[in-house]
């Protein structure tokens, strides 16, 4: 088959390209507005935010929706609006640092399974397994008494928990990329094993990876609402998104606003990075162009 | 939320025994019957509003009615008129409450399992509504330091569930279980001696004037021809008690269920078929099975939460206790113990207390609905001292005392709290309130294990923790404080002199000087050395139920005081 | 073939021994003596003893380990602290009821979501596709325990037309049974239904776009035809991949849904046995889980051969 | 006279996201019953997607038919829906179609028994059973043994000749008036390409069936079509029928196909000229002939108009060409290039002695292990090399040819040490390099090097031209300060004719040609004397080919390189190398200079090899005799014990069945290895 691609495009057409198929649907600019806004939020809170998050006003506990609390207050009459708005640096830092931690050891560990193979593979790779073979909020629970609560130790256990995925797929990606001939032609012009890995192999690996943390982040802010729903969440003050719903579970009824509007907002986050991680995948994957 | 259950029982187990103990020698019909203590439980109970108890109040608080009670052991408790009562029904309760063992009583630890062992056991002493010590399967008793014996006459005619009779030999035989399992209530029992087929005599090893209430109160008897027929497996998941009900589904974590004993020893009793229990994990999920009718009752539903919620929902009365009994406090209690503590300084302790408006933020989180005191009782009770000068919110002295400990600048620490909901929030709204005079303290949510493993092995910051403050100090705040105490609190100091003032309270010969003694250590331990930190609110357990729910007192008292016999269901 | 199902049994194996390590190793990393946790405030040194004794935590840990291991091979799972119980008992006990959440849950969603995806598939662009791609990614993006406290406000406390907690076993009431499995299978199934619709999606269109789809329409067959007998068999084979992991998900799911709904199962047993420290509860049930969702993979590795005949043959 | 199907004036366009791509261009062609038409054009031409319009096979969207009519025995397929009734009867039924790609165009989920009987039943309304029969007479047909059985087979038990007949097979299964085979034999080994050519050819003879033959490879045209249509960016250039085309082609394109491909009866001294440029971007057509920027007869009339519609040869019947000129094969070249011909001397080789070796292979063995069971048992080798010996001059150009599976690619990496040598000794410059150690291996990979076969997957997407081209000398430290590195790669682009401002590029800006030249960039950045070329030019097009094919030379001229040139590709072995080597099953079965080796075949392998590949002349291909082998190669796991070849060949004796020939050496060093000669 030929592949002959005659059309030269330089690194700027490219570039556009990608942000043409990353952007080409109407979802993937709301998420990614969302996004952005989230970010924006997070930031800027202190600016953003029309109160403080912990500034509490026991007179004015559990406000419903009003000019001055737009959302409301909660059980400490504290502006449910600034809370989200902090609640956002908690969430989307929940979602950043335990993707990073769980790609840079899972991404790794794969790295060095699929390169080292043998023994090391196998090693690596059971005990990948079995943390897979684990459900994942079982093992968080885990870690997460383990660890303790605290916004660190909910990162570092949403982290180990989703550690494996990005092993395997690095794994996978590896052993593809080694067949690859300009890892072949790395050796043949004199790169050593780890100067090859390092070099050609890890960053071939990265795309993949990439799409998954995309995705990640949204998970792991569920997984985080989830946890703090099972009593394992963040500590209070710190404002968290899960950490609100679960908090107002027990304020349904009378001021559903204390847990609904937070969950929205976990939703609309989670479905945003969703939605970009697909649109992700798809524009760093040209066959899959179109698809969507 | 477990632990908390288990701590609030253990703490009305315990209470129970004191209630009665301090104010007695021996088995007293007077017994502490007239404390400030159950006088402010009434009251308690009167603002609350329960107008539909209509029939047990009768009985309620009634000197003459607990005379006769303890008179006529076998009668059990008065209740409404024999017409109005409807009998059949299943009662339903939901609980947190998840006991491991309903059936093998000397492993029901700590009678943390109170409700359940109250359907299927007896003892031989309980305590009537108002607090009193009364008989139940033990018509008369009496205690002599003298000899250091106890004596029991029991009743007669009493069988076990399996008709087994119930005697002199039962009761030795189960005494003789309980010491097995290296139960404390039994430790000071030398030997048991079967007098006649229905007298017991018990040599102590020592006099100790908590002992009766320990063995009268916290031995439940189980049929021995039972237990050797069928084995401790079984006797762990089923029952053969005296009571008025026998378990006939246990699915643990799950679900309690008992039918009715048919030859239980009042005749007519129990009114009701059966009783079945669910057990909650969550809270939240208990609250909505109450207001959708899933359950009649909601037991320990002390959250002011909760209480506010199924406040005002149609068919619902929210009963607190009343007796006083199983009373425990709910409090910061700073780490001292470490030099290099900020805390280790009384001065930081004391800006500490200074630096936050505890009533009024008690009275705000709880909506008004916890009681707030600041010492080691609850208000009214013999050992609460009224001249305790206490910490009035005064910001300024609290940075003024921490400027004097060296700590102008303030520092930083950790709140440790157990969950959601109150404890989370105060933790939360202490937290700011310290900010303002510059201790930065950060909260750390953390669970029952965790905190267990703190209290053993000390911790750095303050944590939050429930004690039982039964009017007992030399028992119950010996405990944390007596380095010999069994739940002896690792992160505080121990100073010479509370220990040594702790020691006088535990040899004191007689109430007077020992409630003297004790009021001294509370104004030692608050005002001096602000050992314990901050007492918050007094976390009396609360039921919800269903106004059809009548009789027995279930709600409006303590589960102690409970009689499941005498519930019925009006509808 | 036979020796393939016999390598995998090993591997499986070996992935089984590691998650044996594993838990018992973060078990006994957790703070906190289980003992002392269940006697509570009050325990005598005595009780401490007793208990420490009966339940064997007296031991060194590489023999508790050993007992432990030993006794698995022998059928025993030893017993529960917190429920002073043997553990293979309860845990039969809780089996139905998560069955009885968690089987209906992988049923729909797989059913459903393979039919949504392949819906969306073949709509693809049309504003069906949109609609219904949209509802599954905020199904998956929803917490669980978000949306089951929303329908049990409104269908338990307000519309009053479902149980808001509960289990109430088939063979007491057929009718109890399935009412109050509703919501919480409901819940249990969005986020899997979702996720499977989008895989389906995916993994359709993938196919669609292949070499032989492109043959069989050469060959005059009619759409339904080309995309129920040609494409759907091929689309479903990482869907099935998926499915491993979708059964320890399933798992992992209940343990919300079961506090939530009050439904004791085997979520619910492992969250207050965690919280307990019930060191045998929580080994012996993550072992069994580990064991499920092992074996669902390597019968899924089996499957496989009968859905891709490329495997087959090895 | 009514045609078959007649196009006319068809448009195809897709949307992408930078516009609307013209992929067809209004093309008309038609097709008489029994006709075999051939449709050739490079990559991207249109020449697939015109014939998938025809039956609105074009995904939809992206894809979309604009305008036109596709007359199919008087009806206009265009006005049926793309799944309507009507047009699913003609789809499948009236016209079979036989793709590409036979390993990717069978479902593999389904058994072939299925797939097949699936049309017959809808088609021919035939039941099960008949269907059954059907099949299995279709199975005959395309000559697969033992066909009852095999029905219940799954695609991927099939070898890509056989699937191919499966194919086939389906394709004709309801015995279909049109029969499109769009790059049928493109992916297949030339024997096999030979036989399903031939089988196609037979039936569609026999049942009186008009073909389109899709391909690119203008031998085969030659070989087998009557008529040809020239597709050039969507655009119909030349039609006409193939000896015109051949002899007289009027079109520059057509001119410059003809002119970049090597044949198998080309002089040695001939020089492949390429086409330059690239392909016009059709997603902007400009009002000028598409050609006209790589045209070298294009003059300035040619930027004022559009490609001009067919326009009749003046006297020739039914040659028409699209072009703004009258252009033939004198007509004088308006711009650049290189010269017609190249200077070829061939050297003395009995003058050479050991230190004129470059490579010294002495009886190399590559076994590869096959493990099964628990415990990872080794079972058995698969010996994709076995015993060859060879060596290598300095300077010349070694060929390296066989049919996938022959060994010739792993000989290739084991003499670069990517693999290693299961026994055999690899003396390279002198020294025995067989047993070293990645470490001690380094100072010798310095003086090797290799360029692959496929110019996407051997150069790193996330690095740039500049630092791919430095990073051997980087990585030898060959003494170089940075800006003389620098420096270098600027004279290394040049080298290979890429603009040195390209360095800061990544991979994906370039095109393929240009990719391969980085690559040549690359292997000889560190001034290594022997390069390995494994499969250099066959993802190419034909135009760039010949562009790769001519640098490869020029940079041999000019630096004194020894290629070991590896190659499915009779005539560019013929073309480029000094000496040949022929293999086949992980042994050498003939070794000779070029001359001799191709001009006087010895062993009946490389014979019938020979005879598998078409020439680029119709004349000589009509009068040409061949004797296609049959079968094909068996698996290395199931080697004949005898002579490797027994099993295929003609003339093959129980000797042979049994008894593993030796290469000898014959008369002027001509090795072969067959127990006839």
């Amino acid at each position: 088959m030929k592949k002959e691609n005659k059309i030269l495009t330089p690194a700027a057409e490219r570039r556009k390209q990608f942000l043409d198929a990353f952007f080409a649907t109407v979802p993937v600019r709301v998420g990614f507005s969302i996004i952005a806004v989230m970010v924006f939020c997070a930031v800027l809170a202190p600016v953003v935010a029309p109160y403080g998050p912990n500034d509490q006003d026991l007179s004015n506990m559990l406000q419903k929706m009003s000019f001055a609390h737009p959302f409301g207050t909660d059980p400490l009459g504290r502006d449910l609006l600034s809370r989200i708005i902090y609640g956002a640096r908690a969430s989307l830092s929940v979602g950043l640092v335990s993707t990073i931690i769980a790609g840079s050891i899972g991404i790794t560990l794969g790295l060095l399974a699929g390169n080292m193979g043998k023994w090391v593979d196998a090693v690596i790779m059971r005990i990948m397994d079995a943390m897979m073979s684990i459900p994942v909020v079982i093992l968080a629970l885990f870690l997460g008494s383990i660890l303790g609560k605290g916004l660190g130790n909910i990162m570092l256990c949403i982290g180990i928990v989703m550690m494996p995925g990005y092993a395997r797929m690095t794994r996978g990606q590896v052993l593809t990329v080694k067949q690859l001939d300009y890892v072949t032609a790395g050796k043949i012009g004199g790169a050593t094993q780890i100067k090859n890995a390092l070099k050609h192999i890890l960053p071939n690996c990265i795309a993949p990876n990439l799409v998954l943390a995309t995705m990640n982040l949204g998970t792991a802010i569920l997984t985080e609402a989830g946890l703090s729903y099972l009593g394992m969440g963040i500590n209070p003050p710190t404002a968290s998104w899960g950490a609100m719903v679960s908090d107002g579970y027990r304020y349904l009824s009378d001021y559903p606003h204390v847990a609904i509007i937070p969950g929205i907002f976990v939703i609309l986050t989670v479905w945003a990075f969703n939605v970009c991680g697909d649109a992700l995948r798809d524009a760093t994957d040209p066959r899959l162009r179109g698809t969507r | 939320m477990k632990r908390k259950v288990i701590s609030i029982l253990l703490a009305a187990a315990m209470m129970a025994t004191l209630a009665a103990g301090c104010g007695s020698g021996g088995g007293s019909q007077e017994a502490g019957n007239d404390t400030p203590a159950q006088e402010t439980g009434t009251e308690t109970e009167t603002e609350t509003g329960t107008e539909t108890e209509t029939g047990t109040e009768t009985a309620a608080g009634d000197d003459s009615a607990a005379d006769t009670a303890a008179q006529e052991p076998g009668a059990g408790q008065e209740t409404a008129a024999e017409g109005d009562i409807k009998t059949g029904g299943v009662l339903k309760i939901g609980t947190a409450q998840n006991p491991s063992v309903v059936g093998f009583t000397p492993e029901i630890t700590n009678n943390s399992f109170v409700q359940y062992l109250r359907c299927a056991y007896e003892s031989l002493l309980y305590y009537d509504e108002a607090g009193n010590i009364i008989g139940q399967l033990a018509s008369d008793w009496e205690a002599d330091a003298d000899t250091a014996t106890l004596t029991f006459k029991l009743l007669e005619g009493v069988v076990f569930a399996d008709g087994t009779p119930f005697n002199a030999e039962a009761v030795k035989w189960n005494m003789e279980k309980y010491k097995e399992t290296g139960r404390s209530e039994t430790n000071n029992i030398d030997s048991v001696e079967v007098v006649d087929d229905y007298t017991v005599k018990i040599n102590l090893v020592a006099w100790d004037s908590s002992s009766l209430e320990m063995i009268g109160f916290f031995i439940y008897y189980m049929s021995p021809s039972s237990f050797d027929e069928n084995g401790v497996e079984w006797m762990r998941q089923n029952s053969c008690g005296t009571g008025p009900f026998v378990v006939s589904g246990f699915d643990q974590g799950v679900s309690v269920k008992y039918a009715k004993n048919e030859n239980y020893r009042v005749e007519g009793q129990p009114y009701l078929d059966g009783v079945e229990y669910t057990i909650f994990a969550d809270n939240t999920t208990a609250v909505n099975a109450l207001k959708a009718g899933e359950i009649d009752v909601l037991t320990y539903g002390n959250d002011c939460d909760v209480m506010k919620d199924l406040e005002g929902v149609a068919g619902i009365v929210t009963d607190k206790n009343a007796n006083g009994l199983g009373v425990e406090s709910a409090g910061l209690i700073p780490s001292s113990a470490d030099e290099s503590d900020p805390f280790y300084d009384a001065k930081v302790r004391q800006a500490f207390c200074y630096a936050v408006d505890w009533d009024q933020l008690v009275s705000a989180l709880s909506y008004g609905y916890y009681e707030r005191t600041n010492q080691w009782a609850a208000p009214g009770a013999v050992t609460y001292n009224t001249e305790l000068k206490g910490y009035s919110y005064d910001p300024e002295k609290a940075k003024a005392l921490l400027a004097e400990a060296g700590y102008a600048d303030g520092f930083d620490t950790v709140i440790y709290s157990t969950g959601s909901g109150f404890a989370g929030n105060a933790a939360t709204a202490v937290s700011a309130s310290l900010a303002e005079v510059g201790i930065n303290a950060s909260v750390e949510i953390i669970d029952g294990a965790k905190g267990n493993d703190m209290m053993a092995n000390g911790w750095t910051g303050i944590y939050w923790h429930f004690a039982s403050i039964g009017p007992d100090l030399g028992l119950y705040m010996g405990r944390h404080l007596d380095t010999n105490g069994a739940y002896y609190a690792k992160g505080i100091q121990h100073p010479q002199d509370c220990l040594d003032l702790l020691q006088e309270i535990r040899v004191a010969k007689d109430d007077a000087t020992k409630v003297e003694l004790e009021l001294q250590l509370q104004e030692k331990i608050y005002d001096e050395y602000a050992l314990f930190g901050m007492p918050l609110y007094v976390n009396a357990p609360v039921h919800m139920r269903y106004d059809y729910v009548q009789g027995g007192q279930f709600a409006k008292v303590h589960a102690i005081t409970w009689s499941p016999a005498t519930t019925w269901l009006d509808k | 073939m036979g020796k393939y199902v016999l390598k995998r049994l090993g591997q499986s194996l070996i992935v089984v021994f590691i998650v044996t390590v594993i838990v018992f190793g973060l078990m006994h990393m957790l703070p906190g003596d289980p003992v002392q946790i269940y006697l509570g405030d009050t325990a005598t040194e005595e009780q401490v003893e007793y208990y420490t004794k009966m339940f064997g935590l007296d031991q060194p840990l590489y023999v508790q380990y050993l007992r432990w291991i030993g006794g698995l091979f022998k059928g025993e799972m030893g017993r529960s602290i917190t429920y002073s119980l043997d553990v293979k008992e309860l845990l039969l006990r809780r089996v139905g009821c998560t069955l009885s959440v968690t089987f209906p849950a992988f049923v729909l969603a797989l059913i459903i979501g393979v039919c949504l995806g392949v819906v969306t598939a073949t709509h693809r662009g049309k504003p069906l596709d949109s609609l219904l791609t949209s509802i599954a990614n905020i199904g998956i993006a929803t917490p669980t325990f978000w949306i089951g406290m929303i329908l049990v406000y409104f269908f338990g406390l307000k519309l009053k037309w479902l149980p808001v907690q509960g289990y109430v076993p088939f063979a007491e009431s057929p009718s109890g049974f399935l009412k109050c499995l509703v919501m919480p299978v409901f819940v249990l199934t969005l986020g899997h239904l979702s996720s499977n619709t989008r895989q389906t999606r995916s993994s359709m269109l993938e196919v669609v776009s292949q070499d032989f789809i492109r043959t069989a329409r050469a060959k005059g067959l009619n759409e339904n035809t080309v995309i129920y007998k040609h494409a759907l068999r091929n689309a479903l084979i990482p869907i099935v991949t998926m499915m491993g992991g979708a059964v320890g998900g399933l798992i992992g799911g209940t343990v919300a849904i079961e506090k939530l709904f009050n439904i004791s199962g085997v979520g619910s047993l492992m969250l207050t046995a965690i919280i307990n420290k019930d060191y045998m509860v929580v080994q012996n049930v993550t072992f069994v889980i580990a064991v499920v969702v092992v074996l669902c993979n390597l019968l899924i590795d089996i499957l496989y051969g009968y859905i891709d005949p490329r495997i087959r043959v090895e | 006279m009514e045609h078959l199907i007649e196009v006319r004036n068809l448009h195809t366009e897709f949307k992408q996201s930078k516009g609307i791509l013209k992929a067809v261009n209004g093309v008309s062609y038609y097709l008489d019953p029994g006709e075999i038409v051939a449709f050739v054009g490079e990559s991207g031409s249109g020449k697939s997607v015109t014939q998938y319009s025809g039956v609105q096979l074009i995904a939809s969207p992206p894809g979309k038919i604009t305008e036109g009519e596709i007359l199919f025995e008087g009806k206009n397929l265009l006005s049926y829906g793309q799944n309507s009734e009507e047009l699913r009867k003609v789809r499948g039924g009236k016209i079979g179609i036989v793709f590409q790609e036979p390993m990717s165009t069978l479902n593999p989920v389904m058994t072939i028994g299925n797939q097949l009987t699936e049309s017959v039943m809808l088609h021919l309304k035939m039941d099960k059973k008949q269907a059954m029969e059907r099949a299995v007479e279709l199975l005959k047909k395309v000559r697969i043994p033992d066909p009852e059985s095999r029905l219940k087979a799954y695609p991927h038990q099939f070898s890509g000749g056989m699937r191919q007949r499966i194919v086939i097979a389906m394709a004709l299964s309801c015995n279909p008036k049109l029969l499109i085979a769009d790059e049928a034999t493109t992916a297949l080994d030339v024997t096999t390409q030979a036989q399903i050519l031939d089988l196609m050819q037979d039936i569609v003879k026999e049942s009186n069936t008009a073909m389109v033959m899709v391909t690119h490879n203008l031998s085969i045209v030659a070989r087998y079509a009557q008529r040809v249509y020239v597709m050039y960016a969507g655009e119909i250039v030349e039609h006409g029928t193939t000896e015109e085309i051949f002899k007289n082609p009027r079109h520059p394109y057509t001119m410059g196909l003809m002119n970049a491909v090597p044949g198998l009866n080309d002089p040695k001294e001939r020089k492949l000229i390429p086409i330059h440029g690239f392909v016009t971007n059709l997603v902007d057509r400009k009002d000028e002939c598409t050609f006209r920027n790589r045209c070298p007869y294009a003059t300035a009339e040619c930027a004022e108009r559009a490609t001009p519609g067919l326009v009749k040869v003046p006297g020739e019947d039914g040659h028409f060409a699209a072009c703004h000129r009258t252009i033939t094969r004198d007509t004088k070249v308006e711009k650049h290039f290189d010269t017609m011909e190249r200077s070829y001397t061939a050297r003395d080789y009995s003058k050479l002695t050991d230190a004129d070796k470059i490579l010294d292979v002495q009886d190399l063995k590559v076994y590869f292990p096959v493990y099964k069971g628990l415990i990872r048992k080794k079972v058995a080798d698969v010996k994709a090399v076995d015993g060859v010996s060879f060596e290598v001059y300095k300077g010349e150009t070694f060929g390296l040819v066989g049919e996938s599976g022959c060994g010739k690619s792993t000989v290739a990496r084991t003499v670069l040490r990517l693999n290693d040598a299961t026994g055999g000794r690899i003396i390279f410059n002198g020294d025995d390099i067989t047993g070293l150690d990645d470490a001690k291996m380094r100072p010798y990979r310095r003086n090797m090097s290799m360029i692959f076969q496929d110019p996407y997957g051997s150069l790193d997407p996330r690095q740039r031209a500049g630092d791919i081209v430095m990073e051997p000398m980087k990585n030898f430290d060959i003494g170089l300060s940075q800006e003389q590195m620098d420096k270098r790669v600027d004279e290394l682009f040049e080298l290979v004719g890429l603009d040195p401002a390209y360095r800061e590029r990544v991979p994906h800006e370039f095109s393929g040609g240009q990719r391969q030249r980085l690559v040549i960039a690359r292997a000889i950045s560190t001034n290594p004397s022997f390069i390995v070329c494994d499969e250099a030019i066959s993802a190419l097009d034909v135009s760039i080919q010949a562009q790769v094919i001519n640098l490869l030379e020029e940079l041999q001229q000019k630096l004194g390189l020894t290629y070991l040139f590896i190659a499915h590709d009779l005539s560019v072995v013929r073309h480029i190398s000094d000496r040949v080597a022929v293999m086949y099953l992980g042994q050498m079965v003939e070794f000779a200079d070029w001359n001799s080796l191709y001009s006087n075949p010895l062993h009946p392998y490389t014979k019938s090899l020979l005879e598998a590949v078409p020439v680029p002349d119709p004349v000589l291909e009509k009068t040409r005799e061949r004797q296609i082998v049959q079968g094909e190669v068996p698996s290395p796991m199931q080697r004949p014990p005898g002579c490797a070849f027994s099993t295929r060949c003609p003339h093959a004796t129980e000797k042979c069945r049994t008894e593993m020939p030796v290469l000898r050496e014959g008369a002027d060093g001509h090795k072969v290895a067959c127990h006839m000669i």
